[in-house]
């Protein structure tokens, strides 16, 4: 079992330094911004593991983290072992093509000065012994389809596309390399259902035959459902729980997945369009400042089942059986489902 | 960012060190000898040369000759020229001259430059990019001499709008046609710059949002699209900045302003080490100020770099 | 839903058509498409990655870059005005206040030297007139509002100092700002978290309660298409194929298009297998093909289709519209399942 | 009075004027200054015991009361009674003999320390290595208040000449005292002062000295010189009305008629001559045939017209000594036939001809690429320019390191045939950058120099150049006439025995 | 001018052509072929080009045969441009100063470019040591009067050549490009794009060629395109301090510089300028066109 992980995280941390432009500008001075705080994962051969957090709660960040593409401020990270901040040289090229990235930001993250092929085409640029220089084209062409776009389309430059088409090209970028592991930040957000879809099943595809794996980063709890064998649930820079899939959906072993589980818009009214209306429960309270965090329970401040424990003691990550939670309550919420 | 600055001010002591004997190595290299020279076509008499080589420490080896200036130079005594002008007393009366004359010039480019270039780029193949174009190339057509000279007979002899020379109407009087045609004949640079890094930024996407936003064409373009355009436009006003004394020596003397450059240029001609050292370490500070604040300014325009 | 339809519409789109310049030639990224909101609703506009969702707005609203877009035909009629005809500076009255706009890309969207605080605080200097102070302490109640943490330190932040939702939280607040009479919305919500998701929503509602704004929202998801809009929009290949009500269109769709759409919501039962697609690719603008855009890809593709490019035409149910031959035939069984 | 709207000249009693000059002056001290520009206002500020009478070219008295010798050797000056420094003085030959002292102590490093060349015990004051022997010089004796001689070291007979030159004025006691202080604030017995405080680079602003002793004061009341770095400055000051002389410069030459009309004038004394100086010494220019083949190939009618006011030189004199004649050089004129002849018979000229000249002065390139195109053109001959700044071409030439042609100009320090023949071809001589030396030259100037007879002596020079003219050391090329601008009723001083000087000009009314 | 196309191009050579498409750098041109003034700005180039290298295509008299009799004689139906102080005949001097001006002004331009720019974007991307020694190095250089260490350096050369003195400009001048190129590369180097390419495992090399290079170029761009004008200005200037070209070389600069002193006769200063302005502009106006073609979103 433990083998096979393939990609293991221990207390990442990562904080953004503040400290004006010049002493004498305005604003929050030193405050540092504790985006990601602590977080331990692990990620196995072909597994696909959700992650799921508030806006802010330094999804992103943590992805950064794992691809290596930011120096955590503390934390190491593992793959297959090794310590990828000792990978130098050749080494981490060999690393990189292995773990790729999908950016959330689809237009930023394309150079406006390249066409479409061009942007793919530079992870055979970088590794030129993937495919052959013959089979270029051809193999951008097969990835352009592969996620739903016109192999013509390699001509064109980025802006020349609507936000999904973009969303797209980042997709199609992350599969060149026939990476092991993929790293995803709201891969289908801005897809349409039926375009989401083939993407999704591209994936799982990907996942079932080569043995991909993949950290989902989305909002659409649905969608996480159905791609991710496992979840983690962040909130302000923290795991709060981690859960296979069915158990989270099931029951949840944290408040704030509670709350999240509950704000899922439902689909009722697709099925009934005349259902009511369902009333959406809001988080009561004002999420908290990743630079100020409350202390003892970072949830407190909005937790429906807060207590005084939960003001003044931070609760740990605690394992129970397959999954873990960060709740002081964890124990009591899960007494139903766990033997 | 404080450790930033005070870091790059104190590297500044042993570059300068270095500049200072660099440049003294430099003119004591020229070729020529300052004391015969200074006699134009009758020689002095073999024993005054003896003399007056004593007196500077010419017969000196380099070194000694440098460390005798920089001891001097640390005592506060700037010495005297080989024609006999205390370099101190030069430099206190025309400091003043120069840099009105180059901050002037200076104001007058970067309005110059700043509004065409904007608007060339903003607009491009637009009137004001078009304008600019052909004024570029005026400017570059007409050498810097014949163009001042021009202007000094027209505006000043012909119209009478302004003192034909001199500095005796002070600022902005004596300074306004000089600095107009020095300003005028640098400005294209700017613009040029100024202009394409406009265009470079005048299709991102945020623009677009500032149309959504209702904002008038000016605003966005001054407010907007300027401040992500900025830093190649600071960096070349820091190097013109840096740049005022090279172009102020013609200038100086077509409009017979007693200025640095003048002095600088007669102190190169007679190898004047001291003037030359001291005036280029006040320049190598001068700019590497001018360019620690530029660098201090991409942070403040553009928050994506920092340097801590 | 149940609210009166207003006489007079907030905002009637007629026959939109843009096209665009490549090097290629020339594409149509939206073609004839119409739309009317209402004061105090919500349309969604719903459809296929590419089909001109974000163009048409774009159009609409005067911002599209041009060249290499163009606006080749159409009307959209605000308050008796025309506003693809406006001038310029009669535009600059109405878009940014009266109309708003949130972006799709939140990050290219900000001004990346500007704090967001100064972003937002700038609507209210312009606009309002009001003081630099004044407008940075709105500003902040706005972020606030949309639910960003820290809010009055925060305003002074840059954009790539945000996380991805905040950015697009902070173009909310943006477009929030004024009290827009039409707030036009392309996918604001994308990067939210369900919870931070309700309370934009939520708080939609309830500024559109309060005013009477009209939203217009771009969006690919169903649930929330489902949940606040009043009217619902379908697009595909540049063109409207079905428009209605929203019980009427998700309740009984009558495109093809629509209907595939439908069937690919994933769901709890069919968890880790494949999802059901609709088949084939979106077609390429360039080179779309003869007759309906969708007939490649179309399960009741007949001949007709081939040739015949299908009309918007009234469909069964409350003014409703869709774009496809089959409308005036019976479908086949497994299309009219859903 | 004069258009006197310059700096300073606003002072309606009296004649007031600006003076637009070249290179600013850094101090004001006529034993230390040996640029024209400082003693063209030193001549304001001080007065010269002789003077060359412009009108005439003979010599008078300005200071001195006499100046006597019976055998040339030495020489016995009175001075006449009344001088007065400016700061009270008196002026005494003791005046003169400490300031000579002083000069001429090489340690004082005065520039005009060789005007003393001649006299008696400059050497122990001016040793070759090593420490001064001596303080003052053995040859001068101080008589009586008035009175005090001059021991040369061999007869010279212009002597009386030499004391035109304002490097031999007196300077005050006080500023010999520490000469520093006084750089800026000169004290003087010439008809001017200064008016008001003075610092290097300003402009000088003088005003009439009311204690001048002099009978040849000039009109003007205050005079303003002021320093123009760029002659073109100074003209278009001029035509803008705020100088009321200047000089016109080379770029004008072609407009300054239409510019100024009626304001302009022509000098009548041509004071000095442009020539080519040949390193004699140097293969092939050792042979006197290949030195005229150059001269007889060269159109100085077209060379002069590149530099303004100047004519075609004839002789190796200028026309505004005493003395001078036309026409003693046989080979200044243009004859291509036989200066290829005169080539072909030396054998030719192999390899390139080396011409120097002044790269930091456009005019001088123009000049010598003209002088070059002649040479190729007309005899065949491959030219190779060498453009080094002025700065390093005198020190060069001073050195005889010069292995080319160079152009050159000399002006004499006092208006004597002598002041040429010595300096140019005597082989001691200052400028004899080409190293031609001749026994027979050397000591046919020692003989003239001893004739007590001055008629004698004039033509005692005039034989010298005669033989100097067979052996065509240098090449004469032209003499220059400045040509000047001058305002309306303001007429400089313009004669055929002296330079153009705008400070002895007078008034139309 | 072409080095960013060259540089991008170099990417997209490995792409075929896909649909009716060619590859980037054809499609550029291709594009560029159809705007008049590029066509004309190029052509521009071209024939001075061949000015430069083969006068005598363009005159057959020849310009050392002069009399200076003629000295300033006004243009006529014989002698186009009149003739020169020296009485030559001007259109061919002006001719066969050509060689001289374009080789400074293009080596310096070219060679001035590349330094500026491997150097800015090396002190641009690599904060920390490299920048330091990159920028210090250069105010060191900027600092030192440039008049005296070009005397000093030029002297150091036995023979002066149109090569010593376009390296002395080059090696005195680049420190202005490197820092315009610099102060780009500081704000592109942290764009996502560029992350984008670290997390493909691309090297710095790839990245300054591919991503950097492409995005921060045009401002150098458009300031080097300007000191085609002021090389050959800076090449008069060193001839009249006597460190430059010496006569009998011809140029441009040279005839300007004189010609700026016999102000009455214009036509010395008149032609040469023109055709130097020409130059200049050619220069500028390709490398405008050239940046807007490769600008994607600026087409039409
Ligand atoms: N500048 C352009 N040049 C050429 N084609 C363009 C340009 N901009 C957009 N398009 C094309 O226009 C079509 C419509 O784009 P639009 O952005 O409106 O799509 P959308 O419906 O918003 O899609 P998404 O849901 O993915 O955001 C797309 O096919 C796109 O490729
Ligand atoms: N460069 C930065 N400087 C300062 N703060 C930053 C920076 N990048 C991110 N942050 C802060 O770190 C926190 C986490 O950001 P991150 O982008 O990881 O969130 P996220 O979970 O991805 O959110 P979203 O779902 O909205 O994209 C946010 O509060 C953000 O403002
Ligand atoms: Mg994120
Ligand atoms: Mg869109």
């Amino acid at each position: 079992m433990t083998d096979d992980v393939i990609l293991r995280a221990e207390g990442l941390v990562k904080h953004y330094g503040g400290g004006p432009a010049l002493p004498w500008r305005r604003g929050r001075g030193a405050a540092v911004v504790r985006a990601v705080d602590g977080v331990g994962l692990e990620l196995r051969r072909g597994q696909a593991l959700g992650i799921v957090g508030e806006s802010g709660c330094g999804k992103s960040t943590l992805l950064r983290l794992l691809c290596a593409l930011e120096r955590p401020t503390d934390g190491r990270l593992l793959f297959e072992g090794e310590d990828v901040a000792r990978l130098r040289g050749a080494a981490l090229k060999r690393w990189r093509r292995r773990v790729q990235v999908v950016f959330q930001d689809p237009y930023a993250s394309l150079n406006p000065r390249l066409r479409v092929g061009e942007i793919i085409g530079e992870a055979f640029d970088v590794h030129p012994d993937v495919v052959p220089r013959a089979g270029r084209r051809a193999r951008i062409a097969e990835l352009l389809e592969l996620v739903g776009l016109d192999a013509r389309h390699a001509d064109r430059y980025p802006h020349q596309f609507s936000g999904g088409q973009r969303q797209r090209i980042g997709i199609a970028r992350g599969l060149a390399l026939g990476p092991d592991v993929l790293l995803c930040d709201e891969p289908v957000s801005a897809l349409d259902l039926s375009v989401q879809a083939q993407v999704v099943n591209l994936l799982l595809k990907l996942r079932r035959e080569l043995g991909l794996a993949l950290v989902f980063v989305s909002h659409d709890l649905g969608v996480v459902r159905h791609v991710c064998d496992d979840v983690t649930v962040m909130y302000l820079g923290k795991v709060a729980e981690q859960a296979p899939v069915d158990a989270l959906y099931a029951v949840p072993g944290h408040p704030y997945t509670e709350a999240l589980l509950s704000a899922e818009p439902s689909l009722d009214r697709i099925r009934d369009p005349h259902a009511p209306r369902r009333t959406r429960i809001v988080l009561a309270g004002d999420p908290p400042s990743p630079s100020a965090p409350p202390p003892g329970c970072r949830f407190h401040t909005r937790c429906p089942r807060a207590q005084d424990l939960c003001r003044d003691t931070e609760p740990l990550l605690t394992v129970w059986g397959q999954r873990a939670g960060a709740c002081h309550f964890t124990d009591a919420m899960l007494a139903g489902s766990v033997d | 960012m404080l450790r930033f600055a005070l870091r790059r001010l104190l590297i500044m002591i042993p570059i300068a060190v270095i500049v200072t004997f660099l440049v003294y190595a430099m003119v004591f290299a020229l070729p020529g000898d300052p004391i015969r020279a200074l006699s134009g076509q009758k020689p002095l008499a073999e024993s005054v040369i003896a003399a007056k080589r004593a007196y500077y420490h010419l017969n000196d080896p380099l070194f000694v000759q440098y460390l005798h200036f920089m001891g001097n130079l640390l005592k506060g005594d700037l010495g005297q020229t080989f024609d006999g002008q205390d370099i101190g007393e030069q430099l206190a009366l025309r400091w003043p001259v120069t840099l009105q004359l180059g901050l002037t010039a200076l104001a007058i480019q970067l309005v110059l430059g700043l509004v065409s270039g904007v608007y060339a780029g903003w607009r491009r193949d637009g009137l004001v990019d078009r304008a600019l174009l052909g004024a570029t190339l005026g400017v570059l057509a007409v050498p810097g001499l014949v163009a001042m000279f021009f202007a000094q007979s027209f505006f000043a002899v012909e119209l009478s709008w302004f003192p034909v020379s001199g500095a005796t109407d002070g600022w902005p009087g004596s300074y306004l046609l000089p600095a107009t045609v020095l300003g005028v004949l640098g400005f294209a640079g700017l613009a040029r710059v100024t202009r394409t890094s406009i265009a470079e930024v005048a299709s991102a996407d945020f623009v677009r949002t500032a149309r959504a936003k209702g904002l008038a064409p000016n605003r966005i373009l001054w407010g907007h699209v300027l401040r992500n355009a900025m830093l190649p436009v600071i960096t070349y006003i820091g190097l013109d900045l840096a740049g005022i004394l090279g172009g102020a020596i013609i200038t100086e003397g077509i409009y017979n302003l007693n200025g640095i450059g003048q002095f600088m240029f007669r102190s190169i001609a007679m190898k004047e080490g001291g003037v030359v050292v001291t005036l280029s370490t006040v320049l190598l500070l001068g700019y590497m100020l001018v360019n620690l604040v530029v660098d201090l300014l991409y942070g403040l325009l553009d928050p994506r770099v920092r340097h801590v | 839903m149940n609210r009166p339809m207003a006489a007079e519409p907030l905002l009637d789109v007629r026959d939109l058509s843009v096209e665009f310049d490549t090097r290629a030639g020339r594409l149509r990224a939206v073609d004839f498409v119409s739309w009317t909101l209402h004061r105090g609703r919500t349309l969604v506009i719903l459809g296929e990655s590419g089909s001109g969702k974000s163009v048409s707005t774009q159009a609409i609203t005067g911002i599209l870059d041009s060249p290499p877009g163009h606006v080749t035909g159409g009307q959209a009629l605000f308050d008796g005005m025309d506003l693809l005809t406006l001038t310029e500076r009669a535009r600059r009255g109405v878009v940014g206040s009266r109309i708003s706009l949130v972006f799709q890309d939140a990050l290219s969207a900000l001004n990346p030297v500007h704090t967001v605080g100064r972003q937002i605080a700038e609507l209210y200097r312009v606009h309002r007139g009001t003081s630099r102070s004044d407008a940075m302490k709105r500003a902040a109640e706005m972020l606030d509002r949309v639910g960003i943490p820290g809010a009055r330190g925060r305003v002074h932040d840059y954009p790539h100092q945000f996380s991805g939702g905040m950015r697009q939280r902070v173009m909310i607040a943006m477009a929030l700002a004024l009290g827009p009479e039409v707030l036009i919305a392309d996918e604001p919500t994308t990067a939210l978290d369900v919870t931070v998701q309700a309370q934009i929503l939520e708080l939609l509602a309830e500024i559109q309660a309060d005013t009477d704004m009209g939203v217009v929202l771009i969006t690919h998801d169903l649930a929330v298409a489902a949940e606040i809009a009043d009217d619902l929009v379908v697009m595909y290949a540049g063109r409207v194929v079905e428009s209605g009500a929203t019980a009427d269109v998700l309740g009984d769709p009558q495109h093809p298009y629509t209907q595939g759409l439908l069937q690919s919501v994933p769901s709890a039962e069919r968890r880790g297998q494949d999802l059901p697609a609709i088949p084939g690719t979106p077609p390429d603008l360039m080179r779309l093909p003869s007759g309906c855009p969708f007939r490649p890809r179309c399960p009741h593709a007949h001949d007709r289709c081939v040739t015949e490019r299908p009309a918007l035409q009234p469909a069964p149910g409350e003014l409703r519209f869709g774009a496809c031959h089959l409308l005036d035939q019976p479908l086949s069984p497994e299309g009219a399942a859903r | 009075s004069g258009a006197g709207s310059g700096d300073g000249a606003g002072k309606d009693d009296g004649h007031s004027m600006a003076i637009a000059t070249a290179a600013e002056v850094p101090y004001l001290n006529p034993s230390n200054d040996n640029g024209t520009t400082g003693i063209q206002i030193e001549s304001a500020l001080w007065a010269p015991l002789t003077r060359v009478d412009a009108k005439t070219g003979k010599l008078v008295n300005v200071v001195a009361d006499s100046v006597t010798s019976k055998d040339a050797k030495t020489w016995t000056i009175k001075i006449k009674p009344g001088w007065k420094f400016t700061n009270g003085e008196k002026l005494t030959a003791k005046s003169f003999v400490d300031t000579w002292n002083y000069t001429a102590y090489a340690p004082h490093a005065f520039a005009n320390n060789g005007a003393f060349q001649r006299v008696e015990g400059y050497e122990d004051l001016n040793p070759a290595k090593g420490k001064p022997k001596a303080t003052t010089l053995s040859g001068l004796k101080v008589v009586d208040d008035l009175t005090f001689t001059v021991t040369l070291k061999g007869a010279f007979s212009p002597y009386p000449t030499t004391l035109s030159y304002l490097g031999v004025a007196a300077l005050s006691a006080e500023t010999l005292k520490d000469p520093d202080q006084f750089k800026h604030k000169p004290i003087g017995y010439g008809a001017y002062k200064l008016d008001g405080g003075w610092k290097a680079g300003q402009p000088v602003r003088l005003m009439r000295n009311k204690d001048y002793a002099g009978k040849d004061a000039p009109q003007a009341d205050h005079i303003t010189f002021r320093f123009f770095s760029n002659p073109e400055t100074a003209y278009n000051e001029f035509l803008a009305g705020n100088v009321d002389y200047v000089a016109v410069p080379s770029s004008k030459i072609d407009s300054y008629k239409t510019d100024a009309p009626g304001k302009w004038s022509q000098a009548k004394a041509a004071a000095g001559i442009n020539y080519l100086n040949l390193p004699v010494t140097l293969k092939p220019y050792t042979d006197t045939r290949v030195r005229r083949a150059l001269s007889l190939a060269l159109d100085r009618d077209s060379l002069a017209k590149l530099k303004p006011g100047n004519f075609p030189a004839t002789s190796f004199t200028a026309p505004s000594v005493d003395g001078h004649r036309e026409n003693t050089c046989s080979d200044c004129r243009l004859d291509v036939a036989r200066a290829k002849k005169l080539l072909r018979e030396a054998g030719g000229f192999p390899g390139k001809l080396r011409l120097f000249f002044a790269s930091d002065n456009p005019g001088e390139q123009v000049y010598a690429e003209a002088l070059g195109n002649m040479w190729r053109q007309k005899l065949g001959l491959k030219i190779q320019y060498v453009g080094k700044p002025g700065a390093e071409i005198g020190p060069l030439a001073n050195a005889g390191k010069l292995d080319g042609i160079r152009i050159m100009g000399w002006g004499h320090d006092y208006p004597a045939l002598e002041d040429y023949l010595t300096p140019m071809f005597a082989s001691y001589g200052d400028v004899n950058t080409g190293r031609y030396r001749d026994a027979k030259v050397d000591r046919m100037l020692g003989e003239a120099n001893a004739q007590v007879d001055q008629a004698q002596a004039t033509r005692d020079y005039q034989a010298i150049e005669d033989r100097i003219a067979e052996q065509m050391p240098v090449l004469p090329l032209s003499h220059s006439r400045d040509v000047y601008l001058h305002a309306e009723g303001v007429e400089p001083l313009n004669a055929p025995f002296a330079n153009v000087d705008p400070v002895r000009s007078t008034f139309a009314d | 001018m072409s080095d960013t196309a060259l540089a991008t191009a170099a990417t997209a050579a490995e792409l075929e052509p896909v649909g009716e498409d060619s590859p980037r750098g054809a499609a550029v041109l291709r594009e560029l072929l159809r705007k008049p003034r590029f066509v004309l700005s190029a052509l521009a180039i071209l024939v001075i080009a061949l000015m430069a290298a083969f006068p005598r295509l363009f005159t057959a008299t020849d310009p050392t045969v002069c009399d200076l009799k003629l000295s300033k004689g006004a243009p006529s139906a014989a002698h186009w441009f009149g003739y020169d102080i020296q009485g030559c005949d001007y259109y061919a001097n002006v001719i066969y100063g050509a060689r001289p001006s374009v080789l400074v002004s293009v080596s310096v331009c070219v060679v001035g470019f590349a330094v500026a720019c491997v150097l800015g974007m090396l002190a641009g991307y690599f904060p920390g040591f490299v920048d330091s020694l990159v920028s210090r190095t250069a105010d060191v250089l900027f600092a030192l009067p440039g008049l005296v260490a070009m005397i000093v350096i030029l002297q150091a050369f036995s023979s002066r050549s149109v090569w010593t003195i376009a390296f002395v400009i080059v090696l005195l001048g680049w420190p202005a490009g490197m820092r315009l190129m610099r102060s780009t590369v500081l704000s592109v180097r942290t764009r996502e794009y560029v992350l984008a390419s670290r997390a493909l495992g691309a090297g710095a090399q790839h990245i300054l060629r591919v991503h950097i290079l492409p995005n921060s170029v045009a401002p150098l761009l458009a300031m080097t395109t300007l000191t085609v004008g002021a090389a050959v200005g800076t090449e008069a200037a060193l001839t009249f301090l006597g460190i430059g070209l010496q006569p009998p070389t011809i140029s441009w600069g040279l005839q300007i510089a004189i010609a700026a002193s016999y102000r009455d006769d214009v036509h010395l200063f008149l032609f040469p300028a023109l055709l130097l302005t020409i130059t200049v502009m050619a220069f500028m106006i390709t490398g405008d066109t050239v940046r807007d073609a490769l600008d994607p979103k600026l087409k039409r």
